[in-house]
């Protein structure tokens, strides 16, 4: 073999952020907090390096033998993943200060657990995934527990470990049952393998592939294996729940997405999975979301139901690998989105107790005028209202149902859809048309101000120039 | 054409003048003074009146075949088949409509100067007045259709808004939303006419339609359905049974207005409009019969309820829906010529008597507020009486207007009336002929009651009153006068056969000849033309005569006899009277049948359809989803084994769903 | 001479085994180690098939598994541990979680 | 330079809005004035549009302007007006600067009032215009925001309630046409374009079988009924209507339910002719229903705003009822229509505002005899009563009596059923004026109210001018009409 095809600098994002990360530990251990104040600063430094060197990466060639590629897959995955962690540093700085989280742990174990969500998008075989995975896994497990003294963090923490775990334990063993029949581990390759070695063989993939979709299904919160993701969303710090929210979805969206368009030569098996969770997503999501009075667990609830939505564009991708692309159009958008309004939240209640009630944005426009703008369009895009960019990532993805021919999902999808922009609005009329218990002015960081605000103007900018990320995701799946 | 004479210019002035009067007096009216208003309004509507006159002098000179002259002015829709246009049409009918329209209203004009000189709101008045004009001429003008429904509905707004031209009292206001609403009614057929014909003649011009209708046999269900709708908008308009019922409340106007609107000119659209369509009606055999019969039916019934009312507005309403009626018998019965000729003798008489009996109102108004009485109802008869001594001009012009409703020769009424009768006859409709004469007979009868309860026997107010009456300014007795003359002579314009001594000829018939020749060759019958025997006519003239004679007579024992009498005849037949006084409940009839069940309906569709079943389904399906969102929570137990358990059976699931494929 | 056949035979009884622990286990530890169990039964078949049919990404697979696994114990333990000092148990019966419906009335 | 006029027009509004936010919210002269000036300026930039409008091809779309937007997917920036959208553009462009004047009365945050309808204008300017599905659709959507925010912010008691019953009622509706637009797109494969949204395009090459037809149509038509709205999926309208501020009623009475009328001309009707034919009972009966209906309910209304709503669902139901005759002389009826009723409706709902704003009440069991005191004001009541009674000279006679005409040949009983509309028409806006104005001047708080004050007479001036005009005068617009709806035909016909 030769030394060429290891070409590292494909790996050169994941990199840099594992440097940025021990770099928090390091300074943390010499200096003892007295350099708090600077560490956000160089972890968004690394973050937006890593951001650059993703977007424009150095390679298009695969690296260290195909383990790990750099396709349009890879650079829209990891620029995801990375404008979320900026947005979130940018955004977060006040929370974390005001929560007292250890801030060298979090951010060191932010920038591990990106690490692991970078190489997810950017997997080229089944071992990277599976190490892509657990390393974001176990940041995250960490992340979620780093409020032990409070109980409902540590159930979170708890909670989330144990199911995380088993999900990676499907995960492996379908990783092992589709080895056994393709007899490959190269992605790429899976579904000509499985194809090739036909027989008892293909039965073996079909539940590898399935116990493997469980596994990315967990990941990405899709029900039936959706149960965690309120309670973590819900009770871990909302910094980590916006993280968890954004990063690790965008990852597993790219990273299964990568899998299923491998094994497209098989979709008429696998589909009906996708439908049926898909389906069951959208509806549980967004019903669930109505019935929330808390705010994060709303959220939460949004989140899965936004999932239902991206399955309803994997599930495309076993009929045209472009629809690929609209999976990928959809989640730079909602990463944008989610990021500020977990932060926002988290403003907002802490007005109210830290109950995260709704209640607490009651008059919002008139305490804070600028902030409850932001949260409108922030909502507005959520729920997909155009000129904003959420509308037009419903639009591919329903666009590339509708192509795949699955029709009754795609008005399943959007009706459901309709539910959720009026819990979105709810939010709205709140802080619009109703007045406030107190009307003293609610003053707003200059971090969380400035990410709502780009957060904002990036939907609306990509609503009405998409062309913008189009030409980033364009050529997936091809 | 002739000499150069522009029609065009003559012919669009008569309806314009009026229009510029109307919106001069509506901009700067107030500022020109109750005279100065007045004279303006008068003045337009008096050169409308010369330059018909004109019209007419140039018509003279015209061969009969080339008095139908069309001039369009402007385009109005053009749209697919549909093309209309600004035109008007003058021939005959339309100018000798114009003729006495302009020439009535000029008088009246002048009448209203005294009349409403007091009221705070005369330009506003007199702006009113001259719009009924331009609309009423437009109507009479207009070269299709749809223009002459532009005037249909426009006189129809005018008398809306001047018989609620008081109309702080609510009960003025509603009579005149009455009067829109059912003449509504009325238009609901008179559109649906017109469909109608589009769409099988793809024209709305008075021309082109007589061309297509040619081709249609007689009795053909297209022109009689046509001629049916048309019909309906004609009862409206001209107040028959079952539409009249606007008109008695129509009286709350001020009188002048009552005059030229619901006496002389408006309610006389309808026999327009059915002498216009005479082709299309001639074809319909069905549809003249209905008129017929309709306008008989009319003429009986509201003179029965005339017989007992003390309002001297509410006599000379009913008798004008009565005579309306004999104008439609005489159109049922293919006579359009003879009808319109009482038409114009109408105008004449039931004009002056309205105004006569205004300028009693004006009168016993003017001593009651002498007196600061404003008790008692100036208009009640019961109240009046003697007054032939304190205005006496008064008096005698609204003695020949009497006389000539009641139809005694040689005034106009006799001649128009009783050759509406011969004609019902010898068509072979003799029980209508019955009718009509019974109707004769009560006219006389309550036309001489009024004329003796308000103007005979001894004052029935304190005499210390009396010398506060005195006959009304010039501007309100001239009118009266000149209409009294007409009255008394417009009758040997039209002079039947068998009194044309002088071989004069029908002057009327002649000059409306051209109109009716294709109506009066298809129709069956040549009614407008044919004669039959003078003597039996000269006979059943007599006869007519008779009855009236015996109206008369009846009145003056019951009035001018010995007191009381009136009084115990009511009493002799309580329910009758009753029935009588109160008009045959028809209004409380239309209240229970109509007014409440649609009330009812608007309720029920409001409340049950609306907001029971549609907001129902709509908060309904609202409702369903936060129950769906609220159930569906109870998954989230917050028990990790069950979420555990979840996940297990989750992939099982999966599984199972992928292998049995 | 056991062919790949028992192999998968075996670790999918491993798997189902450490499955239905997961599922009945009340103690976090237990449940841990039945997930470790899980683990291994992919292991195990990784290793064979690798064997098998010769390919070495297998048994590569396999190291790399086992150095996660050890990591997730540690990770594992360590929220273990925390949850035992904070409620001075480990049953995961007594994990209070934010409880949906009950806390959920307004 | 006349290719830049439609963006222009489509644009400027949300320019204006940016520039108003610059204004100082305190410095309301400020604020009033600025507004004026931009909204007077968007009309002058429309103007144009009329002036150098090809009348000759009014069938073809006209100022068009074609650019990419997302090219591989399909999706442009397609511009253009044919004779209809152009009036309905003009008509836009042309009530903005009354409602502005109107709104100089509201003491509540005016200028991010007036903002919001600068951010409609271009929202409603754009869907006239567009001729990409896409871009319609998002025009489509975006009037949504403002409204919600007007009626949820400015709105009365029951505000909250209509708000959001409003954007939902309206949004659902609307999702399925979007699923139907994206089935479009993926079944019309254009030679050397590929996919496409383009709707010349699709109307060229779209040939799907009568079933698929079916409820594609459905899918528009639903979107669209609701917007009109038609019966039974009307009742948003009057909430929305009672709370709505009275800029916020006149602009949906006078533009936002023409989308849906609109709609069904411009997409439902030349797209799916054969459904069209199928579903032509249903939905005359449909729209007959609401004329019936509607002026059945608005008789016993106590609310004058709640009134004139609901006599919207039945003149609108006019509207479909032309549309539904299929033919030239009732389409072009039904299209000036919308014009009258946007004049009309929207003056008589400014008419309401302003006893509004003097007695802070809509009852009419509040109000009688206010002819006395306030002539001015009794004669613009009256004078809009009658043009949407439908009085001839004056606009609403033309558009009804063309509809009924039209429609009667192809529909004799529903139109003749239709006509009695006009009839109830004359009763319940009669009588709601004889309870407001005539009468005593009884209740002592209406004694001494202020008549129509030089400002507002300004704002009702333009209407009553117009009314006049296409009563008078309706040609000049007909012959923008006529021609599109002909071509309208004519590609129903060749499907």
């Amino acid at each position: 073999m030769d030394l060429s095809s290891l070409n590292p600098v494909s790996l050169l994002p994941e990199m840099i952020l594992a440097a940025t990360g021990l770099l928090m530990l390091v300074v943390n251990a010499i200096w003892r907090g007295r350099a708090d104040g600077s560490l956000p600063l160089l972890a968004g430094l690394g973050a937006l390096m890593g951001l650059v060197f993703s977007l424009f990466p150095l390679t298009r060639e695969s690296g260290y033998f195909g383990s790990v590629v750099s396709d349009p897959l890879a650079v829209a995955g990891r620029t995801g993943v990375l404008a979320a962690l900026l947005l979130l540093l940018l955004g977060g700085g006040s929370y974390l200060r005001r929560r007292a989280l250890p801030l060298a742990e979090t951010l060191g174990l932010a920038c591990f657990s990106a690490v692991g969500m970078l190489a997810l998008a950017s997997a080229g075989d089944l071992i990277t995934v599976f190490l892509a995975v657990e390393t974001l896994s176990l940041a995250l497990y960490a992340l979620a527990g780093l409020l032990g003294q409070r109980a409902e963090s540590r159930g979170a923490a708890l909670t989330y470990f144990l199911t995380g775990s088993f999900a990676s334990a499907f995960l492996l063993f379908g990783m092992a049952l589709l080895f056994a029949a393709s007899g490959g581990l190269e992605i790429a390759g899976l579904g000509a393998g499985v194809a090739r070695s036909g027989g008892g063989a293909e039965w073996i993939a079909l539940g590898g592939t399935v116990m493997i979709m469980t596994g990315f299904l967990f990941k990405v919160g899709a029900v039936p294996f959706h149960s965690w993701v309120p309670e973590v969303y819900g009770s871990s710090p909302t910094w980590v729940s916006a993280w968890m929210s954004t990063g690790a979805k965008v990852a597993a969206f790219a990273g299964f997405g990568r899998l299923l368009l491998a094994l497209a030569p098989q979709s008429e098996a696998w589909a009906p999975v996708l439908g049926v969770t898909a389906a069951a997503t959208m509806v549980l999501g967004n019903f669930s979301a109505l019935a929330q009075t808390n705010v994060k667990r709303m959220l939460a609830f949004s989140a899965v139901a936004h999932a239902g939505y991206l399955l309803l564009g994997l599930l495309a991708v076993g009929h045209a690998g472009e629809s690929l692309e609209a999976v990928l159009f959809y989640l730079l958008p909602y990463a944008l989105l989610n990021v500020p309004l977990f932060l926002i939240a988290a403003h907002v209640s802490r007005a109210g107790g830290g109950r995260y009630q709704l209640d607490d944005y009651k008059g919002l426009a008139r305490r804070a005028p600028l902030l409850a703008a932001r949260l409108a369009t922030l909502l507005l895009g959520l729920a997909g209202i155009p000129p904003l960019a959420g509308f037009l990532g419903k639009l591919f993805v329903f666009s590339a149902a509708i192509r795949a021919g699955q029709m009754p999902l795609a008005v399943l999808g959007i009706l459901t859809s309709v539910v959720g922009v009026y819990y979105y609005l709810r939010l709205v009329v709140l802080s619009y048309f109703h007045d406030s218990k107190d009307s003293a002015p609610l003053e707003c960081d200059r971090g969380l101000t400035l990410a709502s605000g780009l957060a904002a103007l990036g939907v609306l900018v990509l609503g009405v120039w998409p062309e913008l990320w189009l030409r980033v995701t364009q050529g997936i799946g091809l | 054409m002739n000499d150069g004479f522009n029609f065009a210019l003559a012919v669009a002035l008569i309806p314009l003048l009026p229009l510029g009067g109307a919106l001069l007096n509506g901009l700067i009216g107030r500022r020109l003074g109750a005279k100065g208003s007045g004279a303006l309004a008068t003045l337009a509507i008096l050169g409308s009146f010369l330059s018909a006159v004109a019209i007419f002098l140039q018509f003279q000179q015209l061969p009969e075949e080339a008095r139908r002259l069309s001039f369009t002015y402007a385009t109005w829709i053009h749209s697919g088949g549909l093309s209309v246009d600004w035109s008007l049409l003058l021939d005959p009918l339309s100018l000798m409509y114009s003729l006495f329209i302009s020439g009535v209203a000029t008088l009246i004009h002048l009448y209203s100067i005294g009349y409403m000189g007091q009221d705070p709101s005369f330009a506003r008045y007199f702006a009113y007045l001259n719009l009924f004009c331009f609309s009423m001429l437009t109507l009479v003008l207009g070269g299709n259709y749809l223009v002459m429904f532009l005037g249909w509905e426009g006189v129809g707004l005018c008398s809306y808004l001047l018989i609620g031209f008081w109309f702080t009292d609510p009960a003025k206001a509603s009579a005149g939303k009455k009067a829109f609403v059912v003449n509504r009614i009325g238009d609901f057929g008179f559109l649906l006419g017109l469909f109608l014909l589009f769409t099988h003649l793809g024209s709305l011009d008075y021309l082109a339609l007589e061309q297509g209708l040619a081709g249609f046999p007689v009795g053909h269900w297209l022109p009689t359905a046509a001629a049916l709708l048309l019909f309906l908008g004609a009862m409206g308009k001209s107040a028959q049974i079952p539409l009249y019922v606007w008109l008695p409340d129509a009286m709350a106007g001020p009188t002048p207005v009552s005059a030229l609107i619901h006496a002389a000119t408006m309610v006389t659209a309808g026999l327009y409009m059915i002498a216009r369509s005479h082709v299309l009606f001639s074809l319909a055999p069905a549809a003249l019969l209905t008129v017929a019969v309709v306008g008989a039916a009319t003429a009986l019934f509201a003179a029965t309820i005339g017989l007992v009312q003390n309002d001297i507005k509410k006599v000379l309403a009913y008798s004008t829906v009565s005579q309306l009626g004999y104008m439609f018998l005489a159109m049922g019965v293919g006579a359009y010529g003879v009808g319109l000729f009482h038409v114009l003798t109408h105008a004449f008489f039931k004009a002056l008597l309205f105004l006569g009996a205004g300028a009693v109102i004006h009168a016993m108004h003017h001593v009651y507020h002498h007196v600061h009485d404003h008790q008692r109802d100036p208009q009640d008869m019961r109240n009046m009486g003697g007054l032939k001594a304190k205005l006496p001009i008064t008096y005698w012009t609204f003695w020949v207007g009497t006389v000539a409703i009641a139809g005694f020769p040689p005034f106009s009424g006799f001649f128009s009336k009783d050759e509406i009768l011969w004609q019902a006859f010898h068509t072979g409709h003799w029980p209508l002929w019955l009718m009509g004469l019974a109707a004769a007979g009560l006219t006389s009868f309550y036309m001489f009651r009024l004329l003796f309860l308000t103007f005979h026997g001894r004052y029935r107010g304190p005499e210390a009153e009396a010398k506060h009456f005195h006959e009304n300014p010039w501007v309100m007795t001239l009118p009266l006068v000149v209409l009294a003359v007409l009255s008394a002579v417009a009758g040997f314009w039209g002079l039947p056969h068998y009194l044309d001594f002088a071989h004069l000829g029908n002057r009327f018939q002649e000059f409306l000849a051209p109109v009716f020749h294709r109506g009066s060759d298809l129709a069956l019958r040549h009614a407008a033309v044919s004669h039959g025997s003078a003597a039996l006519e000269a006979l059943l003239a007599l006869v007519s005569v008779a009855v009236a004679a015996l109206g008369l007579l009846e009145a003056r024992r019951l009035y001018l006899g010995k007191p009381g009498l009136a009084e115990a005849r009511a009493k002799a037949h309580p329910v009758l009277h009753r029935r009588l006084m109160n008009k045959w409940f028809v209004d409380e009839l239309y209240e229970s049948l109509v007014v409440k069940p649609v009330a009812g309906i608007c309720e029920f569709c409001y409340k049950q359809v609306d907001g029971l079943v549609v907001e129902g389904m709509v908060n309904g399906t609202g409702r369903l989803c936060g129950w769906a969102g609220s159930g569906l929570r109870h998954l989230q137990t917050g028990r990790l084994a069950h979420y555990l358990t979840a996940m297990a059976l989750g992939l099982a699931l999966l599984l199972v769903l992928v292998f049995t494929r | 001479m056991p062919g790949p056949s028992h192999y998968l035979l075996l670790s999918v009884l491993l798997f189902g085994l450490g499955l239905t622990g997961v599922l009945v286990r009340r103690n976090a530890l237990v449940v841990l180690m039945c997930i470790e169990m899980m683990l291994g039964a992919s292991n195990l078949l990784l290793v064979a098939f690798g064997q098998q049919a010769g390919l070495p990404g297998g048994q590569a697979f396999a190291f790399f598994s086992m150095t996660v696994a050890a990591a997730e114990v540690a990770v594992g333990l360590a929220v273990v541990v925390l949850l035992y000092r904070w409620s001075g148990g480990t049953d995961i019966g007594e994990v209070r979680l934010f409880a949906g419906p009950r806390e959920e009335r307004p | 330079m006349t290719n830049h006029l439609l963006p222009l027009v489509t644009f400027f509004p949300l320019l204006a809005m940016l520039v108003l936010a610059l204004v100082p919210a305190g410095r309301t002269a400020w604020v009033k004035g600025t507004a004026l000036f931009l909204a007077l300026a968007e009309f002058a930039f429309s103007l144009p549009l009329w002036l150098n409008f090809d009348r000759a091809t009014g069938g073809a779309y006209q100022f068009v302007v074609q650019a990419e937007w997302m090219p591989r997917l399909g999706i442009g920036f397609h511009m253009g007006v044919d004779g209809i959208s152009l009036l309905l553009v003009l008509l836009t462009t042309f009530l903005l600067p009354i409602i502005v004047l109107a709104a100089f009365s509201l003491e509540k945050s005016l200028k991010s009032y007036l903002m919001l309808f600068f951010l409609m204008t271009t929202g409603m300017v754009g869907v006239f215009a567009s001729l990409d599905l896409i871009l319609f659709y998002v025009f489509w959507e975006l009037v949504l925001i403002p409204m919600y925010f007007l009626i949820g912010i400015w709105g009365g008691q029951r505000r909250i309630y209509a708000a959001v019953k409003f954007f939902l009622y309206t949004m659902a509706g609307s999702v399925l046409m979007l699923l139907a637009i994206l089935y479009l797109h993926w079944n019309t494969l254009v030679p050397e374009v590929g996919r496409t949204f383009d709707l010349p395009l699709l109307l060229e090459h779209f040939r799907p079988a009568a079933g698929t037809q079916l409820w594609l149509f459905g899918a528009f038509a639903l979107a669209f009924a609701i917007k009109v709205p038609m019966f039974p999926v009307h009742t948003w309208l009057p909430d929305a209507h009672v709370e709505a501020p009275t800029g916020g009623s006149v602009i949906l009475a006078g533009v936002l339910l023409k989308m849906g009328t609109y709609g069904f001309l411009r997409f439902a009707l030349p797209l799916f002719p054969a459904a069209t034919q199928v579903l032509l009972p249903l939905l005359v009966g449909l729209a007959v229903t609401g004329v019936v209906f509607g002026a059945l309910v608005s008789i016993v209304q106590k609310d004058m705003k709640k009134l004139v709503a609901y006599s919207s669902v039945s003149h609108l139901g006019f509207v479909m009822l032309g549309l539904f005759s299929l033919n030239v002389t009732g389409m072009s009826g039904a299209v000036l229509q919308m014009i009258n009723h946007g004049i009309s409706t929207g003056a008589l709902f400014l008419a309401v505002g302003v006893i509004y704003e003097r007695r802070h009440t809509r009852m009419i069991a509040d109000f009688g005899g206010l002819a006395a005191g306030m002539p001015r004001y009794a004669l613009v009541l009256v004078f809009f009563v009658l043009s949407s009674v439908g009085l001839p000279g004056l606009n609403g006679f033309v558009g009804e009596f063309m509809i009924l005409l039209g429609s009667f040949p192809s529909q004799p009983v529903p139109t003749a059923i239709a006509t009695t509309g006009v009839v109830l028409a004359a009763v319940y806006l009669l009588w709601m004026v004889q309870r407001v104005l005539f009468g005593p001047l009884a209740n002592p708080k209406n004694q001494g109210l202020a008549d129509l004050g030089i400002r507002e007479m300004l704002v009702f001036a333009p209407l009553a001018v117009l009314a006049v005009w296409i009563g008078v005068q309706p040609q000049p617009f007909l012959d923008c009409i006529n021609p599109a709806v002909e071509a309208t035909l004519d590609l129903m016909r060749n499907r």
